[in-house]
């Protein structure tokens, strides 16, 4: 046999496994759609915006709801230092309007 | 500015495109300098041996960019998340002024880059490398191009604010809408769609006809190379103002780079691919009369000439086959337009 | 057939090691026969053979190979034409020593895209002519010295070309293995090749089916 | 050269490069192993931070359209009630609802949780179906304490655990008295990524337990029909009330995007080095050939094989090699992250946690992923393998003649 014959052979058995992992992915999907309603009732109940992926802190666990600035709550000294504060990053609301720039901000106006 | 996978990603291949480049230019201007063909000496040869690195590191080049420049057109629609307000890769490149100059600098830069590597095909045709120079002075010339176009990408990637509100293509290719983006769907497609098939005719027309003199048939071919572009231009604005609506079904919708993604087939693969194809040899084809300085040449330019022809005679079929098949199967399944 | 006009090659030029390897060498083998170059080592022999054989260029001069002025041909047409007008037989053979045999010996063919089919097939038949059938699929690390060099003149045939180079093919064999080589030589002579050969070799230089012997010194011709 | 010579020269070249690489397995392996390892931990990012940020995007999708906090001192305070009245008189407001929740740590259980005060009764028979488990529920109904909650399904085990599973005794933090609750149901495992942690309590045992007074609330959720109009009224509660934080629902969703983009695009950037440092080593590998594989070339050009040919055997050795380990690798990275659930990754994100979903993705991979990883890792790696092979391919043959050695 040929090198370049393996070669092919080598790089079908490759597509398929992609083949495989594309059809995976929507299998993966579809089940996912499944449960889909349910977790937008969930959510609609709910209504907490962040994953509960980690639970080490408030401010990792609810990070865009918390405060803020996280890696210095009520006390300064206590720095981030959870292992999972690597992973989230305190959100940025830099573009909140405050008084004296929301007269400058260009927002577009709804339709009334 | 967003530091993203995505935008990493499209660093790397960016600053790997400049870099290729610029070792090619390098190589270019030794060989550009020192370049003498009667000489028999140790220098002469290993200048002759420097073309092929060149000329291995264009391809390259070329590859790397046509695959980058679809990357960034999914990455784009990714991207697009990050920014309120943005839809798709439209939104994307409308958030600042640097988007889509470099969208278009891509564009001029294909069309550059074919340009070289077919001269250096016919080059490499040739027992006496009549071209070199030529070549290498265009090389070094295309160059800023290749600068520039990285200059404003890292513009538009660095400038890119996650936070401001921009506009997607809903309201970019609004008529209402003033600027290129409202033209191009301003114009209807009772003008849009005879103007394209006219000047396919008309190239066409020009690709067939032919005159004795040698300075008319450089005239006539570089019209025909004009038409190219044209055409090229023209069926960007029926992609966006007509094809698009089919593909999506939808009267509003009208991005022009949606379409590339799994959503719908990648559709816009073979449709840009072929545009790009036929586009790219129409315009080559006439551009390569001036090549024609002496009559070794005038032979390999011109069988290159007739196989360039066809393959754009072929891509334009595809392209317009690929193009209108949503329209007919629309037609054919409401019985109505959009 | 091969005719050098005046060549000239000096290596490393303009660097402090120059040397002239070869000085105004003029040369000319008619079709079908066999010529010898005979002199000391450093004699400039195995340089010439490597002009003619398309290995390298002269610094002056010319190299007409069947009335093709080769010797300012850019790379690619100076292999296309190697491939179709050239065998070279290096003295140490310089087989690649971790493939097969018939591997080995298919080599010069794969660049000019000759059907997988008609390359077996030759190569089948030359391993048939110099007795290497058995051995095909050996590797040739794992050879004798004259399987080798059968291994390498028979890879130097399977492009059909026009011309055999050897340089110094008996350099590493033996008296007995000396008269196989000749012998195969006379063979290949049969086969319409024009061949040309270095050796100082006096067995070489000296048997009936020589037809040329040119002596060379300090990279001159001198007979 | 005919179409089918010149078919068959291409394919030779392919043959060919794949011998040299199955002859040298030592050094084809090394590189092997170490593109896939470098792709697959690339992939692997990639994957999960895709994973994570669609996950939060689909589910932000039924997020109140803003948020209101009160903020004093730099801090988030409990809200008062008096707002609520004016801020539903803004035209456009739908509902402005109190919520009473918190997050902390519950001694019995050792663990951080979510407390949400919710009216459970408003919940429907429908759906309990929707979102809780069947078995539980029937039974716990008729529990005999006042307050009743619902628990995720890892809160669930932690109950189990403690034998707490029926009824939960929410205690005083001086351990005095103590609130019993009654659990009526588990959420779906389908929730897990959301209410892992969650304690879905009736809103008075909720501020009970919060210590919330009467008059105050955590945060107001805000629901505006028109979404055209939701920063419009976002400023409007802003400009009313400047000690009021407003946070609309499109900037937790490009938070989340920004945030996990940012990360991944940091641990990147710093793998960018050690993608530079592979490039080099594998650069200096496969670069720096060996005399044997000068004098290979030298051989090849010397029986008549072209500069490009040689040029383009070294090009798809290494094209070869990357393409394979690129595959090889992002399957591995699929594997690692979607059928093994990242273990090693996921401890990263989880931190010390105790309690924590069970790390099911569900994959959004799509062709451009594979693009993406094909231009960072096989496009830098294909460029800089040009020169080494240009270096080789031009090998003069005349070497090969003249060095008998």
């Amino acid at each position: 046999m040929r090198y370049s014959t393996v070669l092919t052979l080598i790089l079908i058995a490759l597509t398929c496994m992609i083949f495989g992992v594309g059809v995976d992915v929507n299998n993966r999907i579809k089940i996912d759609r499944k449960s889909h309603d349910i977790r937008i009732r969930f959510n609609e109940i709910v209504g907490l915006p962040n994953l509960s992926i980690t639970t080490a802190a408030r401010y990792l666990r609810h990070y865009s709801l918390s405060d803020l600035s996280t890696p210095f709550q009520d006390y300064p000294c206590s720095q981030e230092h959870f292992p999972a504060s690597f992973a989230f990053a305190p959100p940025d609301f830099k573009d909140m309007p405050d008084r004296l720039t929301t007269h400058t901000i260009n927002r577009p106006v709804a339709s009334q | 500015m967003i530091l993203n996978t995505w935008i990493v990603g499209l660093m790397v291949g960016q600053v790997t495109i400049l870099a290729t480049f610029t070792f090619c230019v390098l190589n270019a201007l030794l060989i550009f300098l020192n370049w003498n063909y009667d000489s028999s000496d140790e220098k002469q040869y290993q200048l002759e041996k420097r073309t092929y690195l060149v000329s291995a590191l264009m391809k390259f080049a070329l590859v790397t960019h046509l695959f980058l420049f679809s990357l960034t057109a999914l990455a784009l629609d990714e991207i697009s998340e990050l920014l309120p307000g943005a839809m798709c890769a439209v939104g994307v490149l409308s958030a600042n002024e640097y988007g889509f100059p470099y969208v278009y600098l891509k564009i001029v830069a294909v069309f550059l880059f074919s340009t070289w590597l077919i001269i250096n095909y016919i080059d490499s045709k040739q027992e006496n490398y009549p071209l070199v120079s030529l070549k290498y002075l265009l090389l070094i010339i295309i160059f800023p191009t290749i600068v520039f176009e990285t200059v404003l990408f890292f513009k538009f990637t660095l400038n890119l604010d996650p936070q401001v509100i921009t506009s997607c293509c809903g309201s970019i290719f609004n008529e209402k809408n003033i600027g290129v983006g409202g033209l191009i769907s301003a114009l209807p497609n009772r003008i849009a769609l005879p103007a394209l098939f006219a000047v396919a005719i008309l190239s066409g027309f020009l690709a067939f006809s032919d005159v004795g003199a040698r300075r008319g048939r450089r005239t006539l071919r570089t019209l025909e190379a004009l038409t190219w572009i044209v055409f090229f231009i023209l069926s960007l604005m029926v992609v966006i103002s007509f094809i698009s609506i089919y593909i999506y079904e939808m009267p509003t919708h009208r991005c022009p780079f949606c379409f590339l993604q799994s959503e719908y087939n990648f559709i816009g693969f073979p449709l840009y691919g072929l545009l790009f194809l036929a586009a790219i040899s129409g315009f080559n084809r006439g551009i390569l009369e001036w090549f024609k300085l002496n009559d070794s040449l005038a032979g390999v330019i011109s069988t290159t000439q007739n196989n360039l022809g066809r393959i754009a005679v072929f891509s334009v079929l595809g392209f317009l086959l690929v193009g209108f098949t949503p329209f007919l199967v629309y037609y054919l399944k409401t019985g109505r337009l959009i | 057939m091969i005719k050098t006009i005046k060549a000239t090659k000096i290596y490393n030029q303009g660097r402090t090691n120059e040397v002239t390897a070869l000085f105004e060498a003029s040369v000319e083998v008619e079709k079908g026969c066999i010529a010898v170059l005979k002199g000391p080592s450093g004699s400039g022999k195995t340089t010439l053979l490597s002009l003619v054989g398309c290995q390298s260029k002269p610094n002056s001069g010319e190299i007409r190979i069947d009335g093709k002025r080769v010797s300012k041909l850019p790379d690619k047409f100076l292999n296309a034409f190697k491939r179709q007008y050239m065998g070279f037989v290096f003295q140490n053979y310089q087989l690649i020593p971790d493939l097969t045999v018939s591997d080995n010996i298919m080599l010069p063919l794969l660049p000019s895209g000759i059907v997988f089919k008609e390359r077996i097939r030759r190569a089948d038949e030359l391993m048939d002519q110099f007795d290497l059938t058995k051995r095909k699929k050996f590797k040739v690390k794992n050879l004798s010295g004259g399987e080798q060099q059968r291994t390498a003149i028979a890879r130097a045939l399977i492009n059909r070309g026009k011309i055999l180079l050897a340089d110094e093919p008996t350099a590493h064999l033996d008296s007995q293995l000396t008269d196989e080589f000749l012998k195969i030589v006379g063979r290949i002579k049969d086969m319409d090749y024009t061949i040309l050969m270095s050796s100082h070799d006096a067995k070489v230089c000296e048997n009936p089916l020589v037809d040329r012997v040119f002596e060379m010194k300090d990279g001159r011709i001198i007979q | 050269m005919n179409l089918r010579n010149r078919l068959e020269k291409q394919r030779n070249i392919l043959d060919f490069s794949l011998q040299n690489l199955i002859r040298r397995k030592g050094k084809s392996l090394f590189i092997l192993v170490i593109f896939v390892l470098l792709v697959s931990i690339i992939s692997s990012i990639l994957f999960l931070t895709g994973s994570l940020t669609r996950e939060m995007i689909k589910s932000s999708e039924q997020l109140p359209d803003i948020t209101i906090q009160k903020i004093k001192g730099g801090r988030q305070v409990n809200i008062e009630s008096v707002y609520l009245d004016q801020i539903e008189r803004i035209p456009g407001i739908e509902a402005a609802e109190p919520r009473a929740w918190g997050y902390f740590y519950l001694d019995s259980l050792n663990a951080n949780f979510t407390i949400f005060g919710f009216d459970l009764s408003l919940l429907e028979a429908e759906d309990y179906e929707t979102i809780l488990t069947e078995n539980t529920k029937q039974k716990n109904l008729t529990g005999k304490s006042q307050y009743k909650m619902a628990v995720g399904p890892v809160v669930y085990e932690q109950l189990k655990k403690s034998k707490m599973q029926e009824t939960y005794l929410f205690f005083n933090p001086d351990w005095e008295t103590s609130l019993p609750v009654d659990i009526i149901g588990v959420f779906k495992p389908e929730t897990e990524l959301q209410s892992a942690d969650l304690m879905l309590l009736q809103t008075d045992a909720a501020r009970k337990v919060l210590e919330l007074s009467d008059d105050e609330f955590t945060d107001i959720a805000v629901y505006i029909p028109n979404p055209e109009e939701v920063d419009n009224i976002a400023l409007k509660i802003r400009r009313a009330f400047p000690e009021l934080r407003t946070i609309t629902r499109s900037q937790i969703q490009s938070t989340y995007s920004s945030v996990f983009g940012w990360k991944s695009g940091l641990v990147l950037s710093g793998l960018l080095v050690v993608i530079l440092a592979f490039l080099v080593l594998i650069w200096d590998r496969s670069g720096g050939l060996s005399q044997e594989e000068k004098r290979e070339i030298g051989v090849l050009k010397a029986i008549g094989w072209d500069t490009e040919m040689v040029l383009a055997v070294k090009f798809l050795e290494s094209l070869i090699l990357s393409s394979i380990s690129a595959v090889l690798g992002i399957l591995v990275a699929y594997v690692y992250i979607y059928w093994l659930r990242a273990p090693g990754l996921r401890e990263v994100f989880i931190g010390w946690s105790t309690i924590y979903p069970s790390f099911k993705l569900v994959p959004y991979i799509d062709l451009k992923y594979l693009m993406l990883i094909v231009s960072i890792a096989i496009v830098p790696y294909s460029a800089v393998s040009i020169v080494p092979a240009w270096r080789a391919a031009i090998t003069d043959p005349d070497e090969i003649i003249r060095h008998n050695g």
